[in-house]
């Protein structure tokens, strides 16, 4: 996109127009994100109660709810405890906020439309992840309050724990693999829905219900949802909090939620690649013209965005349905459970890699009924690394944006 | 046992502290001395053919008529008296005993009648307790813990004595 | 108009926002605050690292420094210091201390810096595979892939590259680790011998 | 984690932290209302929980002095006010136990027929709120569903949702209304298959199991010591129902009814057979032993609703007249217990010969029950406070009257 605004600006402002447009395309996918899956969770949990949720805001399915209630919450006053660290007080739903809106810079929403194309997306996501702790524990520590420090410190306990079997099991899909790029992680999986590394063997299969698991603790869903368990630290680390700044919290909180479930749709779901490789029939996905191109990245995002509010309505339900660990049953979880399974499921999958390079079911990608589709690993390993050359991080954003311009319309 | 047995037999063991027994009462009861209150109730939870282990109740009942015209004819002399109602999981059987005391000890208004305290028999005792003593003002002696229950840390008077007056004023609240 | 080298701009920004917080750390006498603060210097760090095309180091750096090591000192915090102890003065003499050797080691390093010879920013030309993290990931376990061009097979022999530090580091964080949970055990005690307790 | 030593005063700490004094209420989403418990608290572990009571407090038993027996009727409505029917009765059966007062049969009937709806519905939310305070929304939302169904009913029956002031000294204010029995049935064949789904998502769900088997095991001996009674004195094991063996008065209400008290007897709760087996993992006493011991409550009371409408519909005549509202009272006192969901409600009565009894005094069953907090929550997590809370099952109401 750059490139394209230089020939009506001058470079350096084609550079900073670029980028801010990405940021903010970003930024409408977290806040359109938040009120859509604000909507879902109210409509999911309604009918999982038999009641019918928002019904009149916005027409018969209430749509326009949560807007209404962003309106109320920014009418509201923001409330400051007397005993509250006042400055780490107002910075901490941003800070929580921040770390989930940088996860999506480095989140490919389809065949190369990514923000910011980079090598070790897969790391850079975990890691930035493992960042809105920082926030909830600030806050926690920040209000002053005994109840939002107990959240703080489940919080801070559950998600340094958690993050060593969500480690290791995002290393499975990237052992398989060879790459931490997610972009090359989705190509790999195109073609039929046996190329989902779900299916690649059956230690995959195991490991993703443990990354499920782990992830639903780390970004505190239930039945993992201690810090903010309203029956016990009656809303744990934002008791404190009102107004713009708590639907700050509730923003960070569901866009964690889209992107752990956006890496599952990546990492084990085969990404923007549907069940039926339908882009290589239509001969979309090769071909040289770039509207074609265009489309099939398209019918890719509809498929990216699918598995991932697939990933979160599941969240969803587990939610409405299960009841809350207490804090020693959720390490014990962690460290009994999900670590050893992450582990075994690890040693696993590199012995399985091992005995069957090429994958079991697979005699690879020979099953897609194109002859001209060969997406095979010298290809992919190509594609990384012709876009680990991108010398600007700017550079190779240009492609990142449909992806949100179109989400942004949707 | 027929009522009368078990009279004898608890006037046999206590003799003096049991004063009074009515066994033609709806629910019979027997009225104990203050003093001899805690023997008698240990006796009755430990002994194995009584087994009162459970303590359903403590009320206190103030006798008293404000109106002076009325108090003539009211028929009961002014006193306080602390009800138990006991009974037994083991025999399904129920006992009620009765303490009388004076409304004030000493008949110095202000002096909180004392008894001695069950809790140390029955746990239940200790919270019933203290709600008598909250809202009767009757003094349980070796309660581990009497305090107020119902009613602020703070409050003045004991809310269920017959000539209790709301106070006019409670922390900026006004009482009438 | 001359173009704006944006690479610059946030390099100087970054390298603003991380010395600015680093002083900030020192200033503050709140410990979380000052936890906050050298989050904040930490952050911009790794935004370096990220300008420097290094990812995997600024991944690495977030992850670490960040979200592990911050985050249970904040936890240590909260879970004992609470009130009065949480904020820290630091004496006079202290300061001195600290001056003296914080001078001392700015001193080394800006020497340091100051002796490199290539100072001066690297060209990469246009479709040359740059350095990725693979070959220090080969490197640690051993195997330097960027030295296979080496001609001399004996040479290559000798390149066996970081497998030893990093079992090192590896077994002296095991050694940390097994330490922290014998000084975290439950505290016996003494009911009949005194033998049992340390 | 807490280590229980010999000496049960010391609770040992692996790690020792802040003490940290911590409020839990009066304003709290899980503490039932307005109750206030005081929380010595090392880092997670509650070493101390102590209740503080009586922001309910409305003077009901000042009140009960200054009215007649049937006009304080509707005060014993708010006290439990989950059971408004039961708390009616057991008032209306003291009042007519000094009174001396003869029901006809179909009253008697009626009366059964009421008061285990209203148990019905008081358990369920019980139920529902006690997934509530494990962290589970939907199994409330369900039981209030079903007790929905309850209070419209009752609506039908005498008007009002929550506060019913139905069952009255010398009967009860109306007959039934025609077509009432049918519904009633009706409900009680939907209510059937519901109950297996909440046995689904709460009685045998594994986390659900986890989080209450074994906590705050209260034993019988303690219970009794603390007068704990109903569904928390049959849940430690004490086979003791006021509806068998309460006073003749009550009993004879039940007379010609089959029932079996819900307790566990070698290992074994009766009609047990089509409901989920007891885990491994529970100890009688504990919380979930209360829990199930209330799931199978329901069971029982929609058998009992089911032949006091068979015997309800056989009698004809009077469903009992209630008595004026002046009606002189003899003089003397009476004190009676009944079987309410919470456990057993006495009411005393002391008159001296007036209209306006000298003492009205309630006991309450919520009242006992929440008084052993202090010794079941000693060394256990936050989170098990509102776990062994909420397996009590109170109601401040009652409890601060």
């Amino acid at each position: 996109m750059a490139e394209y605004l230089q020939q009506y600006l001058p470079q350096s402002l084609a550079y900073l127009t670029a980028a801010l447009v990405h940021a903010v395309l970003i930024l409408v996918v977290v806040a359109l994100g938040t009120l859509i899956f604000i909507w879902l969770e109210r409509k999911v949990s309604g009918r999982i109660q038999d009641r019918l949720g928002p019904t009149r805001v916005g027409g018969k399915f209430g749509w326009l709810q949560t807007l209404a209630d962003g309106l109320k919450l920014i009418t509201k006053e923001d409330l400051r405890p007397a005993s509250a660290d006042s400055m780490l007080f107002l910075i901490a739903p941003y800070v929580s906020l921040c770390a989930s809106y940088v996860a999506y810079i480095a989140l490919p929403f389809a065949d190369g439309w990514v923000a910011i194309h980079l090598n070790v997306a897969v790391f850079f996501i975990v890691a930035v992840l493992g960042l809105e702790v920082f926030g909830v524990m600030l806050a926690g520590y920040a209000s002053g309050s005994k109840w939002s420090l107990f959240g703080a410190m489940r919080e801070a306990a559950q998600v340094v724990s958690y993050e060593v079997p969500l480690g290791i099991c995002v290393v499975v899909p990237v052992l398989i693999a060879g790459t931490m790029d997610l972009v090359a992680i989705g190509q790999m999986q195109a073609g039929w829905f046996f190329n989902w590394f779900l299916f690649h063997d059956p230690f995959t299969f195991i490991v993703f219900w443990v990354y499920f698991t782990c992830a639903t603790a780390s970004v505190n869903r239930a039945p993992f949802d201690l810090a903010e368990a309203e029956s016990e630290l009656v809303a744990g680390f934002h008791t404190e909090y009102s107004g713009v700044r708590w639907s700050i919290f509730f923003m960070a909180e569901y866009s964690s939620m889209v992107v752990v479930s956006a890496l599952a749709a990546i990492l084990f779901f085969g990404g923007w690649n549907g069940p039926l490789p339908i882009t290589h029939w239509l001969g979309l996905a090769d071909s040289a013209n770039p509207l074609a191109h265009y489309v099939a990245n398209l019918l890719g995002l509809i498929n990216f965005l699918g598995k991932a509010i697939a990933g979160v309505t599941f969240m969803m339900w587990v939610r409405w349905t299960l009841p809350r660990l207490r804090i020693d049953q959720v390490m014990a979880t962690c460290l009994k459970y999900c670590t050893p399974i992450a582990a075994f499921g690890f040693a696993g999958a590199v012995i399985w890699t091992f005995l069957f390079p090429g994958g079991l079911v697979i005699p690879n990608k020979d099953w897609v009924v194109q002859e001209e589709y060969q997406l095979d690993e010298p290809q992919a390993q190509s594609a990384a690394s012709t876009s680990a050359a991108s010398t600007s991080p700017l550079a190779h954003a240009d492609s990142g944006l449909h992806a949100e311009e179109h989400h942004g319309t949707d | 046992m027929s009522g009368h047995e078990f009279v004898d037999r608890l006037k046999k063991q206590f003799g003096d502290a049991i004063t009074t027994v009515n066994l033609e009462a709806i629910d019979p009861w027997i009225e104990v001395k203050p003093e001899g209150l805690l023997a008698l109730c240990r006796y009755l939870r430990d002994e194995p053919d009584l087994r009162f282990n459970m303590l359903n109740c403590i009320s206190g009942v103030d006798y008293f008529e404000p109106d002076e015209k009325k108090a003539a004819k009211a028929g009961f002399e002014p006193h306080i008296e602390v009800v138990y109602h006991l009974s037994s999981i083991v025999h399904k059987t129920t006992l009620v005993l009765k303490v009388m005391l004076p409304r004030w000890k000493d008949d110095q208004p202000g002096n909180l009648p004392e008894v001695p305290s069950v809790s140390s028999i029955w746990s239940t005792a200790d919270w019933h307790e203290r709600e008598t003593f909250d809202l009767m003002g009757v003094h349980f002696s070796d309660h581990p813990d009497l305090r107020r229950i119902l009613c602020p840390e703070d409050w003045v008077g004991h809310a269920l004595r017959k000539d209790y007056e709301m106070p006019l004023e409670y922390h900026g609240i006004r009482g009438r | 108009m001359e173009p704006i080298n944006w690479h610059s701009v946030f390099f100087l920004l970054f390298a603003l926002v991380g010395c600015g917080f680093s002083v900030a750390v020192l200033l503050t006498s709140n410990v979380v605050r000052m936890a906050f603060y050298l989050v904040l210097a930490l952050a911009a760090t790794s935004g370096l690292f990220f300008l420097a095309g290094a990812d995997f180091v600024g991944a690495m750096q977030i992850m670490i420094y960040v979200g592990g090591t911050l985050v249970l000192l904040i936890f240590g915090v909260m879970l004992t210091a609470r009130g009065p102890f949480i904020s820290m003065r630091t004496p006079a003499g202290e300061w001195i201390l600290g001056a003296i050797i914080g001078g001392s080691l700015l001193v080394v390093l800006l020497s340091a810096a100051t002796s490199v010879r290539a100072w001066r920013p690297v060209a990469v030309a246009e479709g040359e595979a740059r350095p990725t993290a693979t070959r220090l990931g080969m490197a640690l376990l051993g195997a330097r892939v960027d030295k296979l061009e080496e001609p001399d097979p004996t040479q290559r022999e000798g390149m066996s590259g970081y497998l030893l530090p990093f079992e090192i580091v590896s077994v002296h964080l095991l050694v940390v680790l097994v330490g922290s949970a014998y000084l975290a055990r439950p505290k016996k005690r003494a009911v009949g011998s005194t033998a049992e307790t340390v | 984690m807490a280590t229980q030593t010999d000496d049960p005063r010391i609770i040992e700490f692996d790690v020792r932290t802040d003490e940290m004094l911590v409020n839990m209420g009066p304003q709290h989403p899980s503490t039932h209302g307005v109750l206030r418990l005081v929380l010595r608290t090392d880092g997670e572990i509650v070493s101390e929980a102590t209740p503080h009571i009586g922001y309910l407090h409305r003077c009901a038993e000042k009140i009960g002095e200054n009215l007649t027996p049937r006009q304080w009727i509707p005060y014993t409505d708010r006290m439990d006010y989950l059971a408004g029917m039961n708390m009616n009765l057991g008032w209306s059966l003291a009042v007519e136990k000094l009174m001396n007062l003869e029901l006809p049969e179909k009253a008697r009937h009626l009366r059964v027929l009421i008061a285990e709806m209203n148990r019905i519905a008081s358990h369920l939310v019980g139920m529902g709120a006690y997934g509530l305070d494990l962290g589970t929304f939907s199994p409330f939302l369900y039981a209030f569903r079903e007790r929905e169904k309850i209070l419209d009913l009752f609506e039908e029956v005498c008007g009002a949702r929550l506060t019913y002031s139905y069952i009255t000294v010398g009967g009860a204010t109306a007959d039934l209304p025609p077509g009432w029995l049918q519904k009633c049935e009706a409900f009680l064949d939907q209510l059937r298959p519901v109950i297996d789904e909440y046995h689904a998502l709460l009685t045998t769900n594994a986390i659900f199991v986890r989080r209450t088997a074994g906590i705050g095991v209260l034993s019988a001996e303690k219970a009794i010591d603390y007068g704990c009674t109903g569904p928390v004195l049959r849940g430690s094991g004490v086979d003791y129902d006021l509806r068998r063996d309460g006073e003749q008065r009550y009993t004879e209400m039940y007379d010609g009814y089959a029932f079996e008290v819900i307790v566990e007897r070698d290992g074994h709760y009766p009609k047990d057979h089509d409901y989920p087996p007891v885990p491994k993992t529970a100890v009688l006493g504990d919380c979930w032993h209360r829990f199930y011991v209330r799931m199978l409550e329901v069971m029982q009371a929609m058998d009992l609703v089911r032949q006091a409408i068979d015997r309800y519909s056989m009698c004809s005549g009077d469903w009992g007249t209630p008595v004026k509202l002046t009606e002189k009272l003899p003089k003397g006192d009476a004190y009676m217990e009944t079987e309410c969901p919470r456990g057993q409600m006495g009411f005393y009565i002391v008159s001296n010969g007036g209209s306006i009894p000298l003492r009205a005094r309630a006991r309450s069953s919520s009242f006992c029950n929440l008084s052993v907090t202090y010794d079941l929550c000693r060394g256990c997590l936050i989170a098990d406070v509102p776990a062994i809370v909420g397996s009590l099952d109170i109601v401040m109401g009652e409890i601060d009257r």
